[in-house]
């Protein structure tokens, strides 16, 4: 359909990383956007990783204004967003100091020339024109101009000039599409869609959107075109879709597999906060949205609908959890279902809101007082969010249980194409609210024992509304199957063993081993790690050495073949996002003398790291 | 909006109850003497009047001795954590408009560490019957001062004195947009009875105030404005549409004063000076004015319903988004949902 | 009370200082057009006015734009944890009576989260200073509504709008017993400055409500009563000992009416009729009428110091009650604690 | 003194433990308390447990109502208040039935004859009256009519029948002083002294303290009488002292040998709210007690007064930690000195808030969200509260970061003899508050970095007040030095392994092993496990087996030569009040297949059980 018909003179590749970079007010994260749905449309596996500065809008120009986004294309099954950009579009100068060093040796560096003036270098701090000196000699640059060249392109158009330079993104979307031989419909139609009633608007943008497509091919830039072909990709439908995303539509849908109306409380809480927003935009499945007035009381909202009956759900990020161990320990104490999702950002504290961490895991498992254990899950990628929200709802149902489900702000915002599931296949969740008398008392007569247990430990659900059993619950603790207030020490020995039993009693699946079973060294991994070790793994093994992965999605209980799996490796290492937390709970569960590979530094793993490690470990550090 | 697996909650009539159907089998553990013990009393013999279902009523209350009261109600309870039964019943009442939603603690509870909570409740008018036990003192910790102890209150954690000026609870919540808001005493059990009735019947959040006596820590707080003998020259009943007056012989009442209101005798300004009550105005000046009359329970103190007035509900407007989203945009399908963003077919 | 160990804190006269000397070298990062630049800029300018050393002044925030605030004053300053700098700063002020403290937070960071801490603060009467900026909305985290957010207000977390009736926080803070409670707004520097002022000379806590714009999330969410052409119709300033009169002519005041207040027109009700505004009233029930004389920014509204009385610090009655122990029983005598049980000798 | 005299035919036994138990209004703690003092003075070691309803006043004659205080007395030194009782005093039915269980067979049961009426026996579920049927046939019983022979003796005082009834725990003590050949002076002394102007209830505790103790002699209880000698203690003076009192004054002392105010933020909670009350009465030290709204405001109020230079502390139990989290965290990320007292109590949720547990190690350790390490110490015993606190208070300061103090509901009640210090020889705690410029800029200019760091990787307690060196601090990560904010991520990796390094380093004392080095098991303990482990240790070892004991002060971070001690015995068992917290620790730390004894009944362990262990696993389960 485009000029990438078999037979062109265009070289392919695999895969591409191309990184969009720019001021805030500039529209990176769009335009990246935008070429992710051409990509995608055009059938190449993909993923993404948008990263925004801290500041709602810091200075123009400024280095901490700059705005990126990043996007791995390619014709295979990817993992990751990629490792260092072959391609970085740098919309001004503070765009190219700060991005410049991600780039790959040799990579393309294209610019919009127009922005490179002694005011914007001086806020970039240059104190030189790094496109003339010798900065870029190891890249291929693009100069081109894209605020005059936009604003001439539209000049007829009626729009007046200030609005016109802020289509140039969208001629930054013209040039690279056409660099690689993307479909244009798509956009255009987006463009006439997105801003349909405005007209100058659209007529702008499509302007801008073609005069870059055209300045591709008048500049003779075609030793820079590249095609990435079509993935191979299972048949079926796909969308692109981000973690808070599939996290929110994994909620709606857990609603709907087990009839239950939602309640989400919930406290805005970067980058938690979209997943509130997403899910008070679909109220038609039944679903309320509470803004409480902090944590501790999104929870306590949570868990009162929960006793009513409902799926009560909380989302926030680790200093909202970190309010919220109390009352989770009322839950643990209630046993009642609640989801608590947590998408972990970097801490201690305030810490790196707007990066990503995953070094929570330890304060999931034993962030209360007491012993007060909780189901753990973690998602491993964009799309998994929507399972594992599912998976987290079907263990705090059937388990009468709070569960955490632990997400990070990685998986938040990137985003990768996913197969969309018939939602005919989707398991439903089975409920069963108690309905009347469970026992029979030393009278005779019949009564309710609310800590009846049935045969996985669980006690009844017994909502409010429901005649004849009424019954009194609390933090207290109770009397195993009565229920009521009891200060007697073998029955609290008794309540904290049985607690802990029917937590670990929940079957979780086997892990499975991929890569070679029989290598010297096992990587383990949990939650977004996912993508950075498989690809890691795929590339050492595509060069002829052996190594494997196991990736944990239940933390809590384990997987039953765990400890045997770890066994049979002379070598466990284990890569996290913090200091090397899962690497303790494995090492005390399973006395096996695994090792961290930390990076804590804001940013995913790239697949290159941790190839570099396994190369290390496995006896070559070249 | 369809709660299909909900109880649909009994269309036949309200079953005829007495006081005994409302008593849990629990044994009730307060000190004896304790003022809680009449205020349940005065709500389990009130509770068939009212003409509700027990399953379709819940207590929620937090820690104290106040909170255990769940425990003695023949309904559905929960005895949560400190500080956050106003939370947890809002997600219920919420989820459940169905229900009776009642919530339950002391001063500590509601006022210290719980007073954000109560104040966004009552801000958002969720639709939940609050009774405030203050006792102005903690009483299962064993006697520190509370929220609501008078300066230089000498406690455990006070031993010269405490030095903070307390809370006055009935300004706190009109201050915080309370739509109702009354006050009674654990002496009288009519008087109980009418406000916790008048706190049920409100649409939104109701908060009743009642002074409790705890005999052990604090013993006799309030002895000065409820013992027989002082109430009725201590009490100002405050009485929707009646001249507030009060005494023995009725010989004192209230009037305006410099924007606020003062007790005034009414031999002095005769019965038209007198502020007529009206526990309806829109504007909650005078019922602030009237939270002031009395610093703390030595002079004479207003009880009755200081407000009430119906500004919607909170549920009514979030389920009314429900049943707008589902009538703008039909029941959720969640196959369109999740082809609702581009899609594309290998 | 000596803390020996604590800085003398410099007993020469106080340096003359000018703006830049507040200025700290942070580079400002809040939106270009952000109303929280005025503010800022009104204080830095203010300071040297007052006569304060800047070693001896700190800031105290918790989270959200407002809350960057301490980072570009050249003070001590911490940028804290969400809701908490009322709780934080009661510690530093009592422990250290020699410092300014001053607090400084958005609608959301000490009216939602930190609410409860907010009305501690003012109950106790600590003596910190808190500018609360209200922008109507949650900025830091890019737009959900917050508890000063107007009913139907269409955010990214209320799509079709919020449900909630708003905080009015003059009302909650006259509610909470708060000795001092101002309004002003970020478009008048000089109006600021006097609030501001004020709020630091007054003993106790004070509390200055800042009407801010966020330009991004909310912009103009004050427009209709602070642009400078509707300002004189539709802001009511509130001067200690005159009769309450706005309007480009001074056509409107304010007088009591039920119990309440309403707006007249001067030609109708002569000038006597007019409220004439005493912010020392110890009742604080005609502050309070003040307060709901505006539900929200569309209507005129009051800007000034509703109510300004001295009350009593906190931290004066509680180094007292140390200076007390110590007159008692003399300074502390570790021995002597430790020999304080019954003791025997082997 | 007494009768017990050298050749007095009254036997010898070289310890006894006796258990007071009554209604909540029969003065059971006051009696337990008054008996301990005697022995003191007498010079016997000893130990007390009191155990309270968890109602304020359960009714009267209750099972819920009784109220038990449990003293051991001792010829030689013990650690704990024993195993199961000798001798019983039950003043009613209740008492009885809930406490005879506990005692020895063939021990001596005192009962208040006079309460065993219908009324109290049905009270306490007995549908018979234990003192006439076989209930007690394996015990030896002494059965008195206390109240009826109290109010005979006080008839002549002219004190009411009712009143005087109050008096007849005074009985009762004065019948054990006499079996027990207590010294009697002390008592009437206190007796004096306590009801001083009061003078009719002075006269009414005397008599019936005096007719208590002649019962004994006219009843002819001679062979009942027993001796314990004076043990041989260290010189000195001592006093009998509780944990939290204990830990009160350790915090005034820490705040005498630093020179610093001390500020306390606490909210009330059992069982921590003592250590309120006990602060709050000796302001004279400079102390300021401030009790919040609630736990986060606590800990919030005492944070800023160690930002003000004050020494900042608060004081909590289980669920009110669960509260604290965050603001802990922006103590580790503001690196200021904070003491964080947990008395531990049963949980879940508000769990058992009159029993003990120490169930908050995890918690402790990783209860915070992000990476943020914090120092953890506990006490052992109730006297070595006092020292804990000076530590903890050490630590925080030097090293500039809150610590979290873990004591436990048993510590904070139990007492036990404390050698007084010497004043004079506890050691100061050096305090530096910056007081200047500490850098220079590249500009040459002189500037302050409040996160410059010295030896011990601490930054300067700058405390504001202090001219010129204004600076702003925060929790968002900061760039190490300069303590300006920084998004980068090198940075934050860094900051992030300082702060670990930080606390890691902190030099703790080695672990010393007590027992038989040779031994093939170790018993690794922390707490207040302390007493029950070291009793057990040694009656096993005087039965002729090897055993070893090692008792950890430092849970983080732990003692250097650790990893090497536990590398030394074969078998590593862990006594813990949880399901396995330290234990879980030690196996991840130094990969040791230690194993846990689980105690979560809301009592102690005693002796006698973990002796039960030690022979089992030692190969001997008689
Ligand atoms: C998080 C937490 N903090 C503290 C406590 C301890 N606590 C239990 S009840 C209570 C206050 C009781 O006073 P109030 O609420 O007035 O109730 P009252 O006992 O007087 O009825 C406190 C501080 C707790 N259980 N949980
Ligand atoms: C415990 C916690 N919860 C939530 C957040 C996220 N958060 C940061 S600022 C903020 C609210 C900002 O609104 P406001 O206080 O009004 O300040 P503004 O940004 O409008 O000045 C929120 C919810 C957080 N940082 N910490
Ligand atoms: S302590 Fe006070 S409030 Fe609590 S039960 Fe006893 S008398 Fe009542
Ligand atoms: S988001 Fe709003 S409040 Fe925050 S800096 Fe920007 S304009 Fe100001
Ligand atoms: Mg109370
Ligand atoms: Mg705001």
């Amino acid at each position: 359909m485009t000029e990438t018909s078999a037979g062109s003179l265009v070289p392919e590749v695999g895969r591409l990383v191309i990184r969009f970079a720019g001021d805030s007010g500039d529209g990176m994260q769009l335009t990246g956007d935008r070429f992710t749905s051409a990509s995608a449309l055009f059938g190449n596996d993909l993923a993404t990783l948008p990263e925004y500065p801290a500041e709602i809008r810091a200075p123009a120009g400024s280095l901490a204004g700059v705005s990126a986004f990043q996007v791995h294309i390619s014709d295979h099954d990817i993992f990751t967003p990629g490792d260092a950009p072959h391609v970085l579009v740098a919309m001004n100068p503070a765009a190219l100091k700060t991005e410049l060093g991600t780039l790959v040796d040799g990579g393309t560096v294209i610019v919009n020339a127009d922005t490179f003036n002694d005011r914007n270098l001086a806020k970039a701090g240059y104190d030189h024109d790094p496109l003339e000196g010798d900065d870029l000699s190891a890249y291929r640059l693009i100069s081109a101009p894209m605020t005059s060249l936009t604003k001439e392109a539209c000049k007829d158009l009626g729009v007046k000039p200030r609005d016109a330079e802020r289509s140039k993104n969208f001629f930054a979307l013209g040039l690279l599409s056409w660099m690689y031989s993307r479909p244009v419909e798509p956009t255009l139609e987006w463009i006439d869609a997105k801003f349909k009633g405005r007209d100058l608007i659209v007529a702008a943008n499509r302007t801008a959107f073609n005069a870059g497509h055209a300045y591709g091919e008048t500049a003779e830039l075609s030793d820079h075109k590249v095609i990435v072909r079509p993935a191979e990709m299972p048949a079926g439908t796909y969308t692109n879709i981000n973690g808070n995303t599939a996290l929110a539509w994994g909620l709606v849908a857990a609603g709907q597999l087990s009839g239950l109306p939602l309640f989400l409380g919930s406290y805005p809480i970067t980058p938690a906060s979209d997943i509130l927003h997403e899910l008070s935009r679909h109220k038609q499945f039944n679903v309320a949205t509470f803004q409480a007035e902090d944590e501790i009381a999104a929870i306590g909202s949570a868990l009162g609908a929960a006793y009513g009956g409902h799926l009560g759900i909380t989302t926030t990020s680790g200093p909202g959890v970190a309010l919220k161990g109390e009352t989770m320990g009322l839950a643990v104490s209630l046993e009642l279902p609640l989801i608590i999702v947590n998408i972990q950002r970097g801490g201690p504290s305030t810490g790196l809101p707007t990066k990503t961490e995953a070094a929570d895991l330890l304060m999931s498992m034993y962030g209360r007082h007491g012993e007060s254990p909780m189901p753990v899950i973690a998602a491993r990628t964009p799309a998994d969010c929507f399972d594992q929200a599912i998976e987290a709802a079907r263990i705090a149902i059937k388990y009468r249980t709070p569960v955490m489900l632990l997400s990070d702000g990685y998986l938040a915002n990137s985003s990768e194409p996913w197969l969309l599931p018939d939602v005919e296949d989707l398991e439903p969740i089975p409920i069963e609210f108690a309905s009347g008398f469970n026992q029979v008392d030393e009278n005779g007569d019949e009564v309710f024992w609310p800590y009846l247990r049935d045969d996985n430990l669980a006690r009844p659900w017994a909502i409010p509304g429901t005649p004849e059993i009424m019954h009194r619950i609390g933090g207290l603790e109770k009397q195993d199957g009565s229920g009521n207030v009891s200060y007697d020490g073998a029955n609290h020995a008794h309540m904290i063993a049985l607690r802990a039993e029917r937590i670990a009693r929940i079957p979780v699946p086997d892990v499975e081993v991929s890569g070679d079973a029989d290598a010297e060294l096992l990587l383990v991994g949990w939650g977004s790690t996912w993508g950075a070790i498989a690809a890691a793994v795929r590339r050492v093994r595509d060069s002829g050495r052996k190594v494997a992965h196991v990736h944990l999605t239940h933390l809590n209980p384990m997987p039953a073949n765990l400890g045997e799996v770890l066994s049979g490796f002379p070598k466990v290492l284990v890569p996290e996002m913090n200091l090397g937390q899962l690497v303790r709970i494995l090492r005390d569960e399973f006395l096996v003398d695994a090792r961290p590979v930390s990076k804590v530094s804001g940013q995913p793993f790239t697949p290159g790291e941790l190839q570099q490690v396994i190369l290390t470990e496995t006896g070559d550090d070249s | 909006m369809t709660d299909t697996l909900l109880p649909d909650g009994g269309t036949e009539d309200v079953p005829v109850t007495k006081r005994a159907d409302w008593q849990s089998d629990q044994e009730v553990r307060w000190c004896p003497g304790c003022g809680d013990y009449s205020i349940l009393t005065a709500l389990q013999l009130l509770m068939p009047d009212l003409g509700v279902r027990r399953e379709k009523t819940v207590f929620v209350s937090g820690i104290g001795c106040a909170a255990r009261f769940p425990y003695y109600m023949n309904t559905y309870g929960m005895h949560s954590i400190h500080g956050r039964a106003p939370a947890i019943a809002t997600g219920l009442a919420l989820a459940r408009p169905d229900l009776d939603v009642w919530v339950v603690g002391g001063d500590g509870d509601m006022l210290s560490i719980g007073g954000n909570h109560l104040i966004h409740a009552l801000r958002r008018n969720i639709d939940i019957n609050i009774l405030l036990f203050n006792n102005q003192i903690y009483g299962l910790t064993k006697g520190q001062f509370s929220p609501t102890s008078e300066r230089g209150k000498v406690t455990k954690s006070s031993p010269i004195g405490s030095c903070a000026t307390p809370f006055n609870p009935v300004s706190l919540a009109i201050g915080a947009e309370a739509s109702f808001v009354a006050r009674t005493h654990d002496m009288d059990r009519h008087h109980m009875q009418e406000m916790f009735r008048r706190a049920y019947e409100h649409p939104g959040a109701s908060i009743v105030e009642v002074y409790q006596n705890c005999n052990v820590f604090n013993d006799g707080a309030f002895e000065t404005i409820t013992k027989k003998d002082v109430r009725d020259d201590m009490l100002i009943p405050l009485r929707h549409g009646e001249p507030i007056r009060f005494g023995t012989e009725g010989q004192f009442g209230v009037a305006r004063h410099d924007g606020g209101v003062e007790i005034v005798e009414v031999a002095d300004v005769g019965v038209d000076a007198l502020l007529v009550h009206d526990e309806a105005r829109t504007d909650p000046s005078t019922a602030f004015a009237l939270s002031r009359l009395a610093e703390g329970p030595d002079r004479p103190t207003p009880v009755g319903v200081f407000r009430a007035v119906d500004r919607g509900e909170y549920g009514e407007a979030m389920r009314g988004q429900v049943d707008q989203m589902e009538s703008d945009r039909g029941n959720g399908d969640l196959r369109a949902l999740l082809h609702s963003l581009p899609t594309w077919t290998v």
